[in-house]
Formats: structure tokens, C-alpha cells, sequence
């Protein structure tokens, strides 16, 4: 098919989008912790960005967006017939109508699966050993992230059901919450946890990520209608409608509950907005995007207390966001779906007539992909922790873990030190450096 | 009266701070400091270069404590703040000549 | 109509980048205040997100950019007949053979509105009830910014008469400028002010603001041609001409004045020509461009003084910049138009051969709206004064709207406070801290 | 030719990521100065934008892609038949086919010039005047950067040789690099340069930066198609395939090397890639990409440490990285250039049967314009030096230029000087400071 | 001669400065400092959980004083930083041997 | 022994600090603060406005030292601080009881 260049000009800049999301990321995690882990914490989303990259033009996108030869196994995983992305440089466009190369498709949805990663980080803040992370980030995207794409996008089973979700409330949200929950069961709680505040250091980073995640998420949300026509516009403002009235109920939740609204609590709002509005943004009116959003604000800011009720430390909120808001918005179109994909069996929702087929199938697909990704991400965190070990030190832990892992400290602000910050915890002994060559 | 000030490792604050306050310290000043001693001179590699390390960040504590309480203090703090390990820092002590509260404008022990 | 794909990507792009300049101004804004008040200063612009999303999905559009049935009325405000943006989800695309999608449109626009609330916030930087804040800000953009875009952009009285608005020098600066005098009479002035310096407290946030604003500018002036052709590469060229320009005459004033360029100064020059070059930017050619940026920068680095000179604490240089910057582009356009819209009744500036006519009509816009919003301003202003009150106590004011209104400080960056920042006025009795649920 | 509005809006698009990416990398260089300097650091490129654009639209564009009369003169620089770009206004679209007005190709390629030449400052952290700087920047671009462009894309004789360079390995990163070389010989060591340890002030401002970078290197890369096809999908992939994988391979050499992977490298290693997959993103495989970042990513590890060897303070490595970066990318493309364009004469590489004279050609490239680069920028700085001098005084070095330079510090957090930094060195009696007249 | 150092709420700087340099103190020396008390233990709440608070933001204020004026400096300062609510601070002073100013090298009282 | 504290301008903490090394002094306590003093006074213009600046970016460093150092200790410091420019800042000796060092417990000149 020939290229349409509106389409194609749109989804280079929704996959640029996209990719920014994870330096965002970054920042909204990095803010968020204390100031001696900062850099930990980015450099979790910021590995993610390598290790994901590499993992896709290996095998990742094959995995989840190529075919195998039998019909039963492809219901699970795509195939090897993409292996090294060579073949897709040669079939020029996507044979599927979309109009847009085949190379620009493989990267809008490499863009993807970095994100999924990068937000499971959120959970094990301060305390993860890196290369750890670094060896679970390519693991978990492997045996998780690529086969439930496929599921979902690859033509798998649940798209085979008629599941709806528009841009990944259960592919990426619902499966990356539920794998921080997992690792924050197998790390266990920080040193300090409920006693000391463990605040946020830096809110002017904490915004800049949510800034650029809002932003971003236009080419995650609009971009996933993978054309250029009017429910990608529909999909824009929906996106935009529910992101601010989640921010908006947030805060009004915190003024009623605690006396105040704080910056933490818009930042933390919008992105449960964004969040649950993911799986719905291209299926819904304009009126139900703005009640998921203030739906997912309202409730996702009690959720981030659960973990205090359950007992497990799962430091930003990856539980109480991703999890719970991506599996409200994946639910709520059970209820809300006014125009689904006819193509692949999709029905319309509670409230537009649908009956209850569509609403349980919205049921099954985040509740299969959320065990299914807690169960591996268990295991997979398990064997890694008996191996390598996934925690750091106790002291190593106290000190900070910026100094102690990356031997770097994220700020030197000060007119003493502005010559550069020395470990707390240096070695007395003139230690034997290695001597550099180069 | 004395003041009692321990330049530590930031990472023993915390156990201090219990350590203090078991023994019945009612209040302390906290402050950042950066401290040049034997520790000073280690070496580290970072892009690549060797450089000399001059300044180590330390926290200064400061408590104020009556006459007979002066050495018992001393000996908590420095038991709280021992690793063992070069660095550990200083405690000093210091005649004070009077200490007065703000609120109340009380003075002498009464004050602390 | 068909959609013409290019031009959609190119909207929806657009209506993104305008979007991150909110963000980008709650950084350019947050910067300059000093630290005890960054989060509050960027809350006002994240929470005019909010509340003016939820203005224009239910009326907003609908004012703006909707018809009445009589042709009088229809002069001032819009009907009510695009209530909730359903009718736009059915009428896939504007009929106005712009080729895009009525929702992205209404997107594009919705950014405008939200933008131009978040300015005023400049002039009442430190010393805002947040929630007086949020009253106004609805209120303002329901009875000003909602019936001005009508006024100009939606068929109303000043573009009947063929007033030349390119991207909204008079519906965005000017309107936004005005009502942050107002406001600044309104709460009067900081405690300390013209006593303390009150110097921004973190200039990488100021730039990183100008940084996202300048790079969300090309969406706001390049997309107003809501087209994607040569009056859009031109608007984007002078943009570009007319912002360096200003930076660079900003700071050369600068230079001869005090004996030093700031960055400040340089942050401030690049808004400057932004916002000058907004009314101008798809009327005019290259060389007035430049000449418009050196004219605003200078201008506008004499014009942050007046405050001084009048005894008004416009903070953060609302007037000095958006409303001396937008009326001095908008009246320029009455000498340097030469490509306006015939189709709309404008005619070429004087240098162009077009006489005093549309000078004069240039001249009138700005006035009107600048003494309608200042004038609506100052009542919402005094009426949310009198009942709710708009300006925190002195004592919070000192000690930081920060802590005191929102429970948080902007940075923690500390060793010692590493796990929490405390309010330095917090209670002295274990506060009844209400029992949190959930 | 008609308007091709997905083109086009592509090219708007990448216009403004491009011009992004100056900001992005005042970011990443203020972040690696020290607390002192990163004013004055983020000025330097600030200020390029500003000098690079006036000289673009008064001669710039013309002098790289203009012609003169003469087909001789024409190989080395164009006319001054486009300055003011008031012909480009009347030629709506470029004559060349693709489709897009002439003033959007004329900003695209403006982005460039800027970008290039605010690389240069990174060489001469904490230690120029600014005016000599602004000097500079505006006599390099004029003798250099304009002509270079014009040999290369302007249709003069290394294009004519049929020189590869995609998107600017040789034009931006060479050229800047062995600028930079040039000015840090110039120029002298830091004060303390090899006794102080010199680490970045702020590393997330540093990753702030990379994820700016990173995002706007898209419209560098994939835009430097000038269409909208599946090149520009090839640009986009191998770009991101590769800078990934330099970051790892970067972090990798430093975890064997040092025993830590630091964020400043991963940081570093991200650039490292983009540079050198700059010249080859939209003429080789995916697999070469890979390899083309790994090596990238290792080399320029290793090749920030020469300066120690030779002994030139290159303080934020801009040889290492750009002018290593560049070269390799550009002599690479001799081995592995898969998709040349035909109509430049260009040839594949040796690995795809093409040979040794591609590869000499692409040896020739960046030899020619860094030795050109080097020895301009080199008398350019002398004579700068000579007459107003480039350097600052050591006092002013040792307290910090931006307090010296621009009466300015970045931060002011703390609670005692939160109304304002005085000068650590301000005179004594109450200077008599020039009274403000506005 | 006295050094007077007092540990005041941060808000109360400009006034404690403002009362200082109306009693004819030509010089003081200010840091920042955080303070254990009786004000810790209030608990905040924040994104939905209770936690304690320890350590409280303090502004440190060291002025040289000859030994006649100790008394009333401390009281100059004591009166300009109340605000009668727990927290408020400690004023405390010290003997000191000697000051030298800089500059000149002059010492003892001519040196403040 | 004595305490030897020194407010003195930032850019001359290097000096002070080779000054010092070179005497053999093996260890001190560095920390930042902001000075109120002569130097005071002086206007800036900044955005187009003058303003009077108070405080001004100042180095406090403490030396811990024997009674007989401390006389050397102040005068090297003095040297190494001077300008001669008004803001040079003071320095200041202060009777220590006792020093401990953490790590080993050791108390008076050796733990020094
Ligand atoms: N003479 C001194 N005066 C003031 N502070 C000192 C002095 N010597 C050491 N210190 C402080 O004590 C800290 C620990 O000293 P160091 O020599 O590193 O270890 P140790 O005392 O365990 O041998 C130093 O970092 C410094 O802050
Ligand atoms: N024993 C002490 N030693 C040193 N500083 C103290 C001591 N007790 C209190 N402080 C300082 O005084 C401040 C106020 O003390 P606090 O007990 O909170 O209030 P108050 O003195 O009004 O009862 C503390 O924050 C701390 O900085
Ligand atoms: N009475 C004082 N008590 C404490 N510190 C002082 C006093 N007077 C001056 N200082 C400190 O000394 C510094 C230099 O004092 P200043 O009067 O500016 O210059 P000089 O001492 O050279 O005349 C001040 O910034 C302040 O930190």
C-alpha cells in the first residue's frame, strides 16, 4: 500500500512522544524519592530505554507482533519471522491498510514496552541492586511484556475474545502494576518504612514528569488509533478531559481528607487519569471520559494507602496507580464502550446497549494479564534474589544508593563542595584506584 | 553549663539521635558540615580521571547539657556514632556561660 | 469534507505542543518566584488545567465557538448548542474545509483558553489562596476568555469588524495581561516588596520553562493557520526571527543599563518576542519580524520597571510582558500587515499602502479587550476579596505559601532532612492529625 | 510543486524538535559544569539561538544553499540571492519536489546552524567572556558552518564528490568538534583543571537534558529525509537502536573499567550514539546501527579520557564525543552503507560489495571539514583573544562567572538567602549603582 | 568578650537582624540548622499516611559581643524572636578568648 | 586546647586550607554560611531594580587545636584569608575542655 504521508507523519511524532515518556518517567519517579536515591531511580527507567531496545530488535518484536506457523501457539506468542528487524525494512509499508511503513509501526511499539518496564521500577525505589534490574527489565519483558501484547495487539487470544483496550490500560498499566507489586513483595520494605517520611525531594521534578508524560501520552493515546482521522481526535480529547478532572478529584479528595492540596497529589492525579483513560480513550463519549477521570482521581488516591493496610512497601505508587487505574479504566468500558472495533468482535458496553458479554470480558482481560504478570515477575524476582540478590546492603541502603551503586550524587548546589561530592563512606586508606588507560 | 558539639558520619544520625534521646536529651541543633581529616586523600575514578577527595560531608550536632550531664553525653554520642573506621569524626566540649529559652525567657538549666 | 491527513497530524501535534506550555510556564513562572513558593506558583498554572478543561467541556467550546440564534447577541458570545462536545463527536469534521476533525479543533482551542488563565496567575505569585485561585479562574475564563475568543476568533463583533488577532496577541496577552493588573491592585503588594529582592530562585527552571514555552510556541502560532501550508512555514519562520531577535535586544538593553546580560534577561526577551510576535506572526514578512522582536524585547526590558515607577507588584512581569508585548504586536500589525485574510475584512498595515484604517482597528482591539478583561478582573477579584478572601496572611506569606498551603516544600535536597521536611511553624502538641482511611 | 500538507507537517514537526534540542543540550551542559557556572553555560547555547538567526535570515541561508553565478565558487558557498529570506516568502515551496514551502526547509536547516554551533561551548566551560563567546559564535557560523553546509547539502563539492552524511555527522559534529578542540587550546586549562574534582553540578538536569536531546534528535534524523517515507522510518529505528545501545555499551566499559556505571555515562554514551548515527541513520541496516552504537558507545568512552593524555581541557567533552562521535559514524558509512542515494553518486560500503572508494571518500569528509573547522576556529579565537580577550580573570574563574558575568547565581534554595544571593565578592562602600530610569 | 548564638524560628530572622542592628551590632554571622525539641513529635499527614516529625527547619545566629553588652544583646534577641509557641529556640553564650578581624588583623573589641 | 573558628570569604577557603595543611594541621570542620557586616550595604540592580543586600555568602571553618598552636593557628589563617577588602571576615578562639575522637575514644591532644 502506498504510504499516507499524514498518517505516517503523525505516527513518527506519536513514537518521538512516546519515547519521551520515559525520560518523564524518570523524573516523576526520580522526584519522588529522596534526594541520595534520584539517580538510582532514573537510571531504572533510563536502562530500561537500553535493555528493552536490544531485547527488540533481537527477538521482541517478532515475539509479539510476528507469526508462528501454528495457529494454537500463535494465540500465545508471535513467531521468529522478524528476528533482527531485517524484513521489515524491505516490506516497506504495513500490509494492514494503515498506510505507514512497517519500521515506523515496530518502532511506535518499541516505545511501548520500554514504558511497561521503566513504570515497574517504581515500586522498588532506594533499595534494588542495578544490575538486577537490569537483568529483570529483559527477563520480565521477554517472558511477560512481548507474548501479552501479542495477546492483546498481536492478534493472541484475548484480541481473538474481543477484548477492548485502546492504547494499554491491561497491556501496559494492569501488567506493570501488578509486576511492581510483585517485586515489592520479593524486596521487601525500605529501611525506615513508615517510621521515617520518605518524602518526595524535588516537586519541580516531580511536575517536569508529569509534564512530559502528559504531553507524551497525546502519541500514546491518539497515536494508537494508528491512523489520522476523527476518533484519534476523539481519542486527543478524551485524554486530555479525563487526565484534568482525575488531577481535579485528586485534590479535592486531599483537601477534604487531609486539609490541603499538594502538588503531589495534581502530579499523582493526572497520571491515574491518564492511566485509566488509556484503555478507553478512542471508545468513549467526551461525558464518560470526564467520569472515568474523576472515578480513577477519587479512588486512586485512596488507593496509594493501601499499601500501608497490606503492609507492602511499594515506594511510588505503582500499585495504587498503574494497577488499579488502568484495571478501572480497562473494566469501565464494559460499562462506557460507545464505539468499539467491529472487526475483531468488540461490543459496546453496558450503557450503550452491550448487555454484559463485553463487560466480562473486560473483567478477564486485566485480571488474566495481571496474574499472569504477578505470578512471573514473582518468580522471575525470586530467582534473581537467590542468585545475584536483588537488594543492596543495609548500610548501603541508609548512605543512599546513589553514592554506594553509581558512585555519583545527584546535586552538588553548595559553594563548599561545588569542586565535587565525596562518598560519606570513603575508604580512609588512599585506595589502590585502578589506574585508567585511555 | 556545656555545649556539647559531635561532628559525625551523616549516616550515624539517626542512631545518635535514639542514643540521645533514650539517655533523656530533650533537643538538639542539627547542621550540615564537610569534614578535611585522615579520611581526606583517598582516591576516586570518575569519567575516567583520578582525583584527589578533599572534603567529606558530615553532620554537626549540638547539644547543650548541664555540667554534670557534660561527660555521660559525650560518652553516648561517642558509643551512638563509633564504626570504627577512620573518619568516625570529633566531639568536643565547651564552657557555656549562660543558656536561655526564647519562649520564656527562662535561663540557666531550667532552659534546656 | 474529507480529513487531509497532513493537516490533522499537524493539528493534533500543534494542540500538543500548546498543551506543554502550560507546564512550561509553571516552570518559567516557578523559577522566578523564590524557593518557600515554587509549588503553589506552578500549582496555579497545573490547576488551570483543570478547571478550565472542565469549563469548556461543558460550555466553554460552546461560548466560544458556538452560535446563538440571534445575530445580535451572536456578536458577543456563543450559544449553547455545542453543550458537553457531543454534536462534535458526530460531525466528524470541521465544515469549514479545514479538513480536520471537530474534536481536535476544539482541542486546539481548549489549549488557548487554558494558557492564557494560567498568565495572569504571574501577578499574584506568593501570596494567593489557592482556592480563591480556583474560583477566579473559572469565573474569569467563563465571563472574559470564553466571549473574547468569540469576540475575535469565532465570528464575533472585532472579527465582523476585521481585526487582526494571528494567534491571539489581543485574545491571549493582552486579555491575560490586563487581568493581572487588575488582580495585582486587587491583593496589593508582597510584604517586603521593594525591600527584599525577591530574585528567582532557580534560573535552569526559568529556562527549562522558556525552553518547553518556545518550543511549544511553533504549535500555537504555526497551528493557528489551522492549515498546513506557506502562511504556516512563514508563521513559523518569523517566530523563530522575532524571538531571538527579542532575547538578543533584551539583553543588549540589559548590557548598557546594569553592565551585565542576565539569564533572567534572556528568558524574559524570548517571551517578550513570543507573545509580540503571536498577532503578527502568518501577516508578516521576515524583516518586520525581526524588527518587531528587537522592538518588543527593548521595549518590554524598559516596561518590567513601570511597576516600580506605579507602586503595582505585578511578580512576575505579567504586564510588562504579555500586556505590553501583545498590544505593542497587535498595533504593529496596523503598519507591517501584508498578507491578511481577505476573506475577513483585514487590510495591509500603512507600510503595505493600507492606510490608517486598519491601524485604527488594529489600536481598538487591544483597548477593548484589554479594558473589558481588566475591568471583569478587578470585580471577580474584589467579589472573591470580600467573601472567600484572595490573599493568605502575613505570617503564612513569610514562612512560604508553600508549606502553609500545601503542605510541602519545593526541594529537599538535604543529608540531614533527607526524610521529610518539616513546616518550620508546625504545632508544638502532637497535632490531632485526622485519622486517615484507606 | 503542490503542497504536500503529511510532509510538510512532519517537517513543521521536526522543526521544532530540532530547534528543542538547543535548549535540551544547555541542559546537558549546564548540568555537567559546576554549581558556579551553569548560568553562564546555558547562556552559551541560549545565546547561539540568538546570534545563529539573525545571521541566518541576513545571509546565512543564502550562503549555504544560494548560489552565485559561478560554478566554481558555487562547490564552496552559495550567493546572496536569498538574503532576508524575502524570496523564499514569494517561492512558496522548494523547487526540488518535495513538497514542502521553501521557509519550512529554510527553518529546519536554520536549526542546525544553531545547534552546531552551540555544541562548540562545551569545550570552554566556566572560563569565557561572554561577549567574546557571542563573537564568536556569529564569525565561526559566517566563515564555517555556512560554507560547510553548502559543501555538503548546499550541492558543493564534497556532495559533489558524493560525500555520505545523512543528517550531520561531518556537517554539525565533526565541524563542532574540532572547533571546540581548537577553542580549548585557545583558551587554556580551568584553573584546578586535574587537582579539582570538576563533577557535574546537577545530573538530573544532565538526564533532563538526554531526554530533550534524545527526543529531538528524531526531527534531526528522521526529518533529515526531507520526506515522509520509509527512509525516514530507517532514520528513526537505527537512531533509536543505536543510541540505546551506546549507552550500554558505555555503562558496560565503565562498570568493567571504574567498577560502578554511572548516570553521567549512560548520559554520555546515549549522545555518543546519536552522533555517530547521525551521518548513517537512513542509509544502513538495523544490525549495523547495533553495532555502529556499541562501538560508538565504547570508543567514546575511552576517548574522554585523551584529554588527560594530551593534555587540553575539552572540559565537557565535546572532541571525545562529537568529534569521535562524528568521524566514526561518517568513515563507517565507507563499510556499511546499504541505501545510498543514487542521484548524489554516492556508493554502498565495502561490506555491501561497494568497494574502497566510498569508504575514501568518507575518510576525505571528516578530515576536510575538521581540519577546516579546527584551523578557522582556532584563528578566529586567537584574534578574538588578542584583541578583546577570550578569558576571564582567575578571580572571577575561582568565585564563579556566573555571579561575575551575569550578576546572577542558578540556585537560591535555602531559607536565610531565600530574598536574594549577594555576590560572595561585592564591593564594600554602597556602590554607586546606575540609577534604572523606567 | 561573647559569642551569642541563638537558635531562632526562620521566619524571625529578619526581625531578630532588624532589632540587632537598631541596638548598634555591626556584624553577625547566620546559618541554617534544623532543631530537635519539644516541637518534634507533632505528625503530619501527607499522600494519605501519618508520619512524625523530628527535625525542624532553624535559622543559627552567632554574634560577637564585647563582655559588657552580652547580656543585653541576648535579651535584644530573646524579645524579637518570640513568639511565645513552643519552638521558639535557645540563646546561648560563650567566653571568647579572642576575635581577630580579618582585614586588618586588628584584635580584641576593635576587631568587631 | 581551643577552638578556632574563621567566617571567611568563599573563594578563599583553598588557600586557608593549603595554609593550613602546610602548618600541619591534620584536620577541620568546614560549613557554609551567610555574613551581616560592613560589606552589607552595598545596592545591586537586578531586572531593572535596586535593592539593598544584607547577607553575603561567607565559609565557616573550625579548627580544633592545642592551647599553644592556637596563637600560629589564627595567624596563618589570617594570612591566607586576607584581601584587605572590607568582608574578609573574623576569626574567633574559644576554651575547649575536651576533644574525643569517635573512633577510637581517644580524648585531649591526641584526638586531635
Ligand atoms: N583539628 C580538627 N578541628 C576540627 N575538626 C576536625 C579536626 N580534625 C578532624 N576534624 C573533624 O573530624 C572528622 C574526622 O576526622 P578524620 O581525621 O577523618 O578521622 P578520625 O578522627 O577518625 O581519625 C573530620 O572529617 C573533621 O570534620
Ligand atoms: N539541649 C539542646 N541543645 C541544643 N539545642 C537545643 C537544645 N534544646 C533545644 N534546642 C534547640 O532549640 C530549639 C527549640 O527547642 P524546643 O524544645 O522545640 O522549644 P522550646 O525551647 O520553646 O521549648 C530546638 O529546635 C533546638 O534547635
Ligand atoms: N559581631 C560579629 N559577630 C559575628 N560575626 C561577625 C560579626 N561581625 C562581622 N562578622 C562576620 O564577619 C564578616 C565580615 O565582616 P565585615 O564587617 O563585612 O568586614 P570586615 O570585618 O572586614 O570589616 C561578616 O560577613 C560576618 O560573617
Amino acid at each position: 500500500m502506498k504510504i499516507d504521508t499524514g498518517t505516517t507523519a503523525w505516527m513518527i511524532t506519536a513514537t518521538a512522544l512516546v519515547l519521551l515518556m520515559t525520560p518523564g518517567l524518570a523524573f516523576f519517579y526520580g522526584g519522588m524519592t529522596r534526594a541520595k536515591s534520584v539517580l538510582n531511580m532514573m537510571m531504572m527507567s533510563f536502562v530500561s530505554i537500553i535493555t528493552v531496545s536490544a531485547a527488540w530488535v533481537l527477538y521482541g518484536h517478532s515475539l509479539a507482533f510476528g507469526t508462528n506457523g501454528t495457529e494454537f501457539l500463535n494465540k500465545f506468542f508471535g513467531g521468529l519471522d522478524e528476528v533482527g528487524l531485517q524484513s521489515l525494512v524491505t516490506t516497506a509499508t504495513k500490509d494492514d491498510g494503515t498506510g505507514m511503513p512497517s519500521l515506523v509501526f515496530s518502532a511506535f511499539q518499541l516505545t511501548f514496552a520500554i514504558i511497561t518496564v521503566a513504570l515497574i521500577s517504581g515500586a522498588i525505589a532506594d533499595r534494588a541492586k542495578f544490575g538486577a534490574w537490569v537483568v529483570f527489565s529483559v527477563v520480565w519483558a521477554t517472558l511477560v511484556y512481548f507474548p501479552v501484547a501479542h495477546w492483546v495487539w498481536g492478534g493472541g487470544w484475548l484480541a481473538q475474545l474481543g477484548i477492548e483496550d485502546f492504547a494499554g490500560g491491561t497491556v501496559v498499566h494492569v501488567n506493570a502494576g501488578a509486576a511492581g507489586l510483585a517485586l515489592a513483595f520479593v524486596l521487601g520494605k525500605r529501611s525506615g518504612w513508615r517510621k521515617d517520611p520518605m518524602r518526595p525531594h524535588n516537586l519541580t521534578l516531580v511536575l517536569l514528569g508529569v509534564g512530559l508524560l502528559w504531553f507524551g501520552w497525546f502519541g500514546f493515546n491518539a497515536g494508537s488509533e494508528l491512523a489520522v482521522d476523527s476518533t484519534a481526535g476523539l481519542a486527543f480529547m478524551n485524554t486530555q478531559l479525563a487526565t484534568a478532572l482525575a488531577a481535579g478529584a485528586w485534590i479535592v479528595v486531599e483537601k477534604f481528607r487531609d486539609g490541603h492540596s499538594t502538588t503531589l497529589g495534581a502530579a499523582s492525579g493526572a497520571v491515574a487519569g491518564l492511566v485509566a483513560i488509556t484503555p478507553a480513550c478512542g471508545f468513549v463519549d467526551p461525558w464518560a471520559a470526564c467520569a472515568l477521570g474523576i472515578l480513577a482521581g477519587a479512588v486512586c488516591a485512596y488507593a496509594v494507602g493501601l499499601k500501608y493496610k497490606l503492609g507492602y512497601d511499594d515506594s511510588l505508587d505503582v500499585v495504587g496507580v498503574h494497577l488499579v487505574g488502568g484495571a478501572l479504566g480497562a473494566i469501565s468500558l464494559g460499562l462506557i464502550a460507545a464505539y468499539p472495533l467491529a472487526e475483531t468482535a468488540q461490543g459496546t458496553g453496558l450503557f450503550y446497549g452491550g448487555g454484559f458479554t463485553q463487560l466480562g470480558k473486560q473483567i478477564l482481560g486485566p485480571v488474566a494479564v495481571g496474574l499472569y504478570s504477578f505470578i512471573m515477575a514473582w518468580i522471575i524476582g525470586k530467582i534473581i534474589d537467590k542468585t545475584m540478590g536483588f537488594r543492596i546492603s543495609q548500610e548501603d541502603e541508609v548512605t543512599g544508593v546513589d553514592i554506594t551503586t553509581h558512585a555519583e550524587t545527584g546535586y552538588d548546589l553548595g559553594t563548599i563542595h561545588s569542586s565535587g561530592v565525596a562518598s560519606p563512606n570513603a575508604p580512609a586508606v588512599p585506595a589502590e584506584a585502578k589506574k585508567v588507560d585511555a | 553549663m556545656k555545649l556539647i558539639t559531635a561532628v559525625i558520619k551523616p549516616f550515624k544520625l539517626d542512631d545518635v539521635k535514639a542514643a540521645l534521646e533514650q539517655y533523656g536529651i530533650k533537643g538538639m541543633t542539627v547542621s550540615e558540615a564537610s569534614g578535611y581529616g585522615r579520611q581526606r586523600g583517598h582516591t576516586e575514578v570518575y569519567r575516567g580521571a583520578e582525583y584527589q577527595v578533599d572534603l567529606v560531608p558530615k553532620v554537626r550536632v549540638e547539644v547543650l547539657a548541664e555540667e554534670d550531664d557534660a561527660e555521660e553525653v559525650i560518652d553516648v554520642i561517642v558509643k551512638a556514632a563509633q564504626t570504627g573506621k577512620i573518619g568516625d569524626g570529633k566531639v568536643w566540649s565547651v564552657p557555656v556561660d549562660t543558656v536561655i529559652r526564647v519562649r520564656t525567657g527562662e535561663r540557666g538549666p531550667e532552659a534546656l
